[in-house]
């Protein structure tokens, strides 16, 4: 196993070849803002708010997908990098209904954590106020696409963890929205085994359980990493 | 799709020739196609949706395609996309109550050498004006309730 | 087969025409202005008048200037007749037997046409689109028989290297360096792809190219396949183009019959095949990654890069993605040799360049001029300068992607740094001439528009970001905006630029940009006077 | 020391973000030896005076009175403070927003759940009309301070208040800003 090393935030620090700025950041106990990325899926580097900037190359790399390099020199907090954030989540904020004082996520959300971490006061841009469906027509599972971010995070978690791949996304730009199956009802979906490991993955209150409340979602993200690990280190197997 | 040997690779093939065939793209086919290639139907939805040459509505007898390219937009599209509007109270992407005809607008048609461009049922007509776009749609419409 | 069967279809091609022929454009443009009906009338005048012997009528592709279409050209006098319809049949077939007519006529010193330099387009106009033989006896398919048969696949790339060749789509990555990248990828399965996704609204260069001369693009993804060592092409087009899919697919297929593609091309042991991929209108799907996307039958989304495609691509394996116009530089390029087709063009910017000239224009068209070109030659003499007498406000160069370059920055030469310089960018060859009565905070708007519609929504700058631009900029339009909506459209420009995810959302703001450099008193006059402190700023909720 | 005059406003909102201030306790005491309200919901003051030195923004808005409401208060206003979430992003009342306009809104309240007489009031100069979208205060004026929380717990409102008095308006930080 092959060992970079490489500075960050003028911290020098040794990582494994094949692991990512991101991951060898926390390990260094940096926090870098992430969005998309949940451990335990694929990354896909879309929302951007990981991005850091490296020596030696003009473009900002996103974290989760950058590999460590040796003698990488990476900076992931000046303060262009936190006006980038900040600009984001507000535009994030801006783009659906997130009404925190009456969501199921109010308190356990990580778009909220990312407003209080980019220092957002308030939202400098137009909200939007698209028209969005509530889908409670599953027994167990309702969907808010007001409070959608289009992480992706429940449709790689259903693709790749419980591979029934109910979750995709339809239509492109601001208008994309998550559907299951054909965009149909999410309980009448054929696909869907009710795993609920999309609920475990979505990082706002667009995808809860039924019958919770004003701050009542909370959830065990640890699961799904456990799952994954299960599955791709077989060590529990005799 | 046997043409395609049931490839999951080759579904905005299969969706172009299921549109070829029955003009637009109705649920069931899309789960026909899902089931037939192998691929999740919310792929397949998702697919569908993505592109903006996929419909998912029956499409009106006619079609009427004004090029918003930049030479024509340059030109005064956007005037014959209003012209429609107003004559028939139809927004581009909408079809005429009595689906006769659908309005639509295309990011370049590639005829920028006869800007304005408008496209009558797959034909590529040059220098259009509001005047002779209404004139066109007339003669659909008559031709309809004839 | 050999290199003297090649020489035989030519020979017997070149004996087959008439003393007299008339060529008349069947590429979409014309055809759009009837051209059809003409030909159908010119070859049912030619038989009538029994001159089927020394009389030919010829379908070609395009004869470039658009705007003068139905175009029809005589050989061997060369004269191009324009705005021609059928009732001017017969007096044209007398004409080019002697006789007179009083059909229009383009001078053939006419600048629109004396200044081009042609690569690309060589055979445009001349050949017959639907005929493989027409393609042979313009020397077509030679260059890839030499290739084959008596040079390694180094000796290319190193030959395109040397040539400078950069790449046509708009970036200008040298296309010599790409190749050698996917050269030395070891790996079983490598693909060439064309993009012939031509997305950007006023831009018909490469559609004129794959309908005018169909087997240039074949012969150049061969010759790509042989010098990186992929045995698979795919030609991604777009759905918006019948003719130019109908061209291709023909153009497959006569290749394969006489042996141009398919396994053992020219007796070699190099097989090569091409397959045909049609888009589905979505504009991102010319960003590389998302055309690959694409043609493996998913979203058109983009996805980081590293790994570039050249490392990981179609289906994971090693792929060339070049434009059509770059491919179809190659052919040229490997007959007549890299020192000839670099001795073309600027330092850096070495070749020709093919423009679609469009907008407030008198001569739209097609022109394909050597690089280093000034602004002001292409678009006053070539173009002949703003339609009805009026005066040039900007011309547009890039597409959404691009920027507006004002009349006083007209004596730029065109070659990738110096657009880049004044804010533009080279693009794939859309060239928009705007006049004094176009608002150019309307362009932005436009453009923002269009990126707002074509952005495929993975990444949250883009996604959200074109939208509140696109709002920014409709405010300010409609005389609603304030000097703080122009910064946070500033801030929202930087952001875009800088933390997109692909090449759609991080050129996004470059037509916003470049209006407000150039041309911001006109965002400046629109804006209210009201200053928002303390004073009711002019908003539609305040009308209600 | 003059007091400070302190105005405190209530737009479209709950009145929780007052009822919050209330739970102050006894830091109210305190504040009292240094403010002079000078305008409050919870005072009985008609108009909206001149020279303020502090005003509370809680609600958003809503009505046109609202738009009359805050040019007056920030042409008399040094400081002016979005209190609360409907200050800060419109939150709960403009979850009316993505029905388009007002309309709606006032049929299903007046016409369609009415039990007798349906019809929507209108009294031009007496009942405000309803704007088609609510806004936050910062679309509508410039604004100094944001005090978010839905609602903004007494902790936090002193936070900001002790920022106030000690005469540097830095903004809040941290868990401070947190929405809902």
């Amino acid at each position: 196993m092959a060992v970079k090393t490489l500075t960050i935030d003028d911290q020098l620090i040794s990582a494994r070849e094949e692991q990512t700025v991101l991951e060898a950041a926390r390990e260094a106990g940096i926090s870098i803002p992430t969005l998309c990325e949940l451990h335990g899926l694929g990354d896909i580097g879309a929302c951007r708010l990981c991005l850091v900037e490296v020596t030696g190359i003009a473009k900002l790399q996103p974290a989760c997908t950058t590999r460590v390099a040796e003698g990488m020199v990476v900076v992931t907090n000046s303060q262009r990098l936190q006006n980038y954030r900040r600009m984001i989540v507000e535009l994030l904020f801006a783009e659906r209904n997130h009404i925190c004082a009456v969501c199921v996520a109010n308190g356990h959300c990580e778009l909220q954590d990312l407003g209080l971490a980019v220092g957002m006061d308030h939202v400098r841009y137009e909200y939007l106020s698209p028209q969005c469906q509530v889908d409670l027509s599953h027994e167990r599972f309702g969907v808010d696409h007001n409070r959608c971010v289009l992480c992706m995070r429940c449709v790689r978690a259903c693709d790749e963890i419980e591979g029934a791949h109910t979750w995709d996304v339809m239509g492109r730009g601001t208008a994309s929205r998550v559907i299951t199956d054909l965009k149909q009802p999410w309980g009448e979906s054929q696909s869907c085994t009710s795993c609920g490991k999309c609920v475990l993955a979505c990082p706002t209150g667009a995808i809860f359980r039924r019958g919770s409340t004003v701050s009542e979602m909370e959830r065990d993200r640890w699961q799904l990493d456990f799952i994954v690990t299960a599955r791709e280190k077989k060590q529990w197997i005799i | 799709m046997k043409r395609h040997q049931y490839q999951a690779d080759s579904l905005i093939e299969v969706l172009h020739s299921a549109q070829q065939l029955f003009g637009y793209l109705e649920d069931g086919l899309l789960l026909y196609i899902a089931h037939s290639l192998h691929v999740p139907p919310s792929r397949v939805y998702g697919v569908a949706t993505f592109y903006h040459f996929f419909s998912l509505k029956p499409q009106g007898k006619h079609s009427c395609v004004i090029c918003l390219g930049t030479a024509c937009y340059v030109k005064g599209a956007t005037q014959l996309v209003d012209a429609i509007s107003q004559t028939y109270g139809i927004k581009a992407g909408q079809t005429s109550e009595d689906g006769q005809v659908s309005l639509l607008t295309a990011r370049c048609v590639g005829a920028c050498g006869i800007a304005p461009a408008v496209v009558y049922d797959g034909t590529v007509s040059g220098h259009g004006t509001s005047e002779n776009v209404i004139e066109k749609l007339k003669g659909w419409r008559e031709d309809g309730a004839a | 087969m050999e290199l003297p069967e090649l020489h035989q279809i030519a020979e017997k091609e070149r004996a087959s025409q008439k003393p007299i022929r008339l060529r008349i454009c069947v590429a979409a443009g014309c055809q759009s202005s009837g051209s059809l009906a003409v030909k159908k009338k010119l070859e049912d005048t030619v038989k009538e008048a029994g001159l089927s012997d020394k009389v030919q009528v010829v379908g070609v592709g395009c004869l470039k200037m658009c705007s003068q279409g139905p175009l029809v050209q005589a050989d061997p006098t060369q004269t191009l007749y324009a705005k021609v319809d059928e009732t001017q049949a017969a007096g044209l077939v007398g004409a080019v037997n002697g006789g007179h007519c009083h059909c229009a006529t383009v001078d053939p010193n006419d600048p629109f046409l004396a200044h081009q330099f042609s690569i690309v387009l060589e055979n445009s106009g001349l050949i017959d689109p639907e005929r493989i033989e027409s393609y042979i006896a313009a020397e077509g398919y030679e260059g890839l028989y030499h290739v084959l048969r008596e040079k390694t696949p180094t000796e290319i790339v190193e030959t395109v290297i040397k040539s400078g060749l950069r790449g046509r789509g708009g970036a200008g990555y040298p296309t010599g360096l790409k190749w050698a990248l996917v050269a030395k990828m070891q790996s079983p399965r490598k693909f060439v792809v064309c993009n012939a996704d031509e997305g950007d609204p006023g831009a018909f260069m490469d559609r004129s190219v794959l309908e005018s001369d169909p087997h240039r693009i074949l012969e150049g993804m061969a010759i790509a396949g042989y010098a990186i060592g992929a045995t698979q092409g795919y030609i991604y087009v777009r759905g918006e183009y019948p003719l130019a899919i109908k061209r291709l697919q023909g153009a497959i297929r006569q290749a394969k019959r006489l042996g141009m593609l398919g396994g053992h091309i020219f007796e070699s042991p190099f097989d090569f095949n091409i397959d045909l991929r049609i888009g589905a209108g979505a504009f991102v799907c010319g960003e590389e990654t998302a055309l690959m996307a694409s043609i493996e039958g998913r979203r058109g989304q983009p996805r980081p890069r590293p790994p570039f495609p050249a490392e990981s691509g179609l289906w994971g394996q090693p792929t060339l993605i070049n434009n059509v116009e770059t491919f179809a530089n190659i052919p040229t390029l490997i007959r007549k040799g890299a020192d000839w087709f670099s001795a073309i063009g600027t330092e850096k910017s070495k070749g020709t360049k093919v423009f679609a000239l469009a907008g407030k224009i008198t001569n739209t068209g097609l022109i394909e001029v050597p690089m280093g070109t000034t602004l002001r030659r292409i678009v006053e003499e070539m173009g002949g300068g703003v339609e009805n007498g009026g005066t040039v406000k900007a011309v547009q160069t890039g597409g959404p992607s691009g920027g507006c370059i004002p009349a006083d920055k007209l004596d730029t030469p065109v070659d990738y740094e110096s657009l880049a310089a004044i804010g533009s960018i080279m693009g794939s060859g859309g060239m928009i001439v705007m006049d004094q009565s176009t608002n150019m905070v309307d362009v932005a708007r436009f453009f923002m528009e269009f990126c707002m519609d074509e952005s495929c929504g993975k990444c949250a700058p883009c996604r959200a970001g074109t939208v509140q631009m696109y709002r920014l900029l409709s405010k300010i339009r409609e005389g609603r905006g304030t000097q703080q909506d122009i910064d946070m459209l500033n801030g929202l420009c930087d952001l875009l630029r800088n933390t997109s995810l692909c090449g759609l959302g991080q050129t996004a703001p470059n037509p916003t940009l470049s209006t407000l450099r150039y041309f911001r008193h006109e965002y400046e006059q629109l804006l209210t006077d009201s200053t928002v402190n303390g004073q009711l700023p002019k908003h539609p909720a305040n009308t209600t | 020391m003059d007091h400070i005059r302190l105005a405190t406003v209530w737009l479209g909102g709950c009145s929780g973000c007052h009822m919050s201030f209330l739970d102050l306790d006894e830091f109210l005491i305190d504040l009292a030896m240094k403010v002079e309200v000078v305008y409050s919901p919870i005072a009985d003051i008609k108009t909206f005076p001149e020279n303020v030195d502090v005003t509370l923004v809680e609600g958003a808005v809503a009505n046109d009175e609202h738009l009359h409401q805050l040019a007056l208060i920030r042409r008399n206003s040094r400081i002016v403070i979005a209190f609360g979430d409907c200050a800060v992003t419109g939150n709960v009342p403009s979850m009316r927003n993505p029905l388009g306009s007002a309309l709606p809104v006032l049929n299903r309240s007046y016409k369609e759940i009415a039990d007798i007489n349906p019809q929507i009031p209108s009294n031009d100069g007496i009942v405000p009309t309803l704007l088609d979208q609510v806004r936050p205060i910062h679309d509508i004026i410039k604004v100094d301070m944001f005090l978010p929380g839905c609602p903004p717990s007494a902790a936090r409102i002193r936070a900001a208040v002790e920022q106030l008095l000690a005469g540097q308006a830095t903004g809040l930080s941290g868990s401070d800003l947190r929405f809902g």
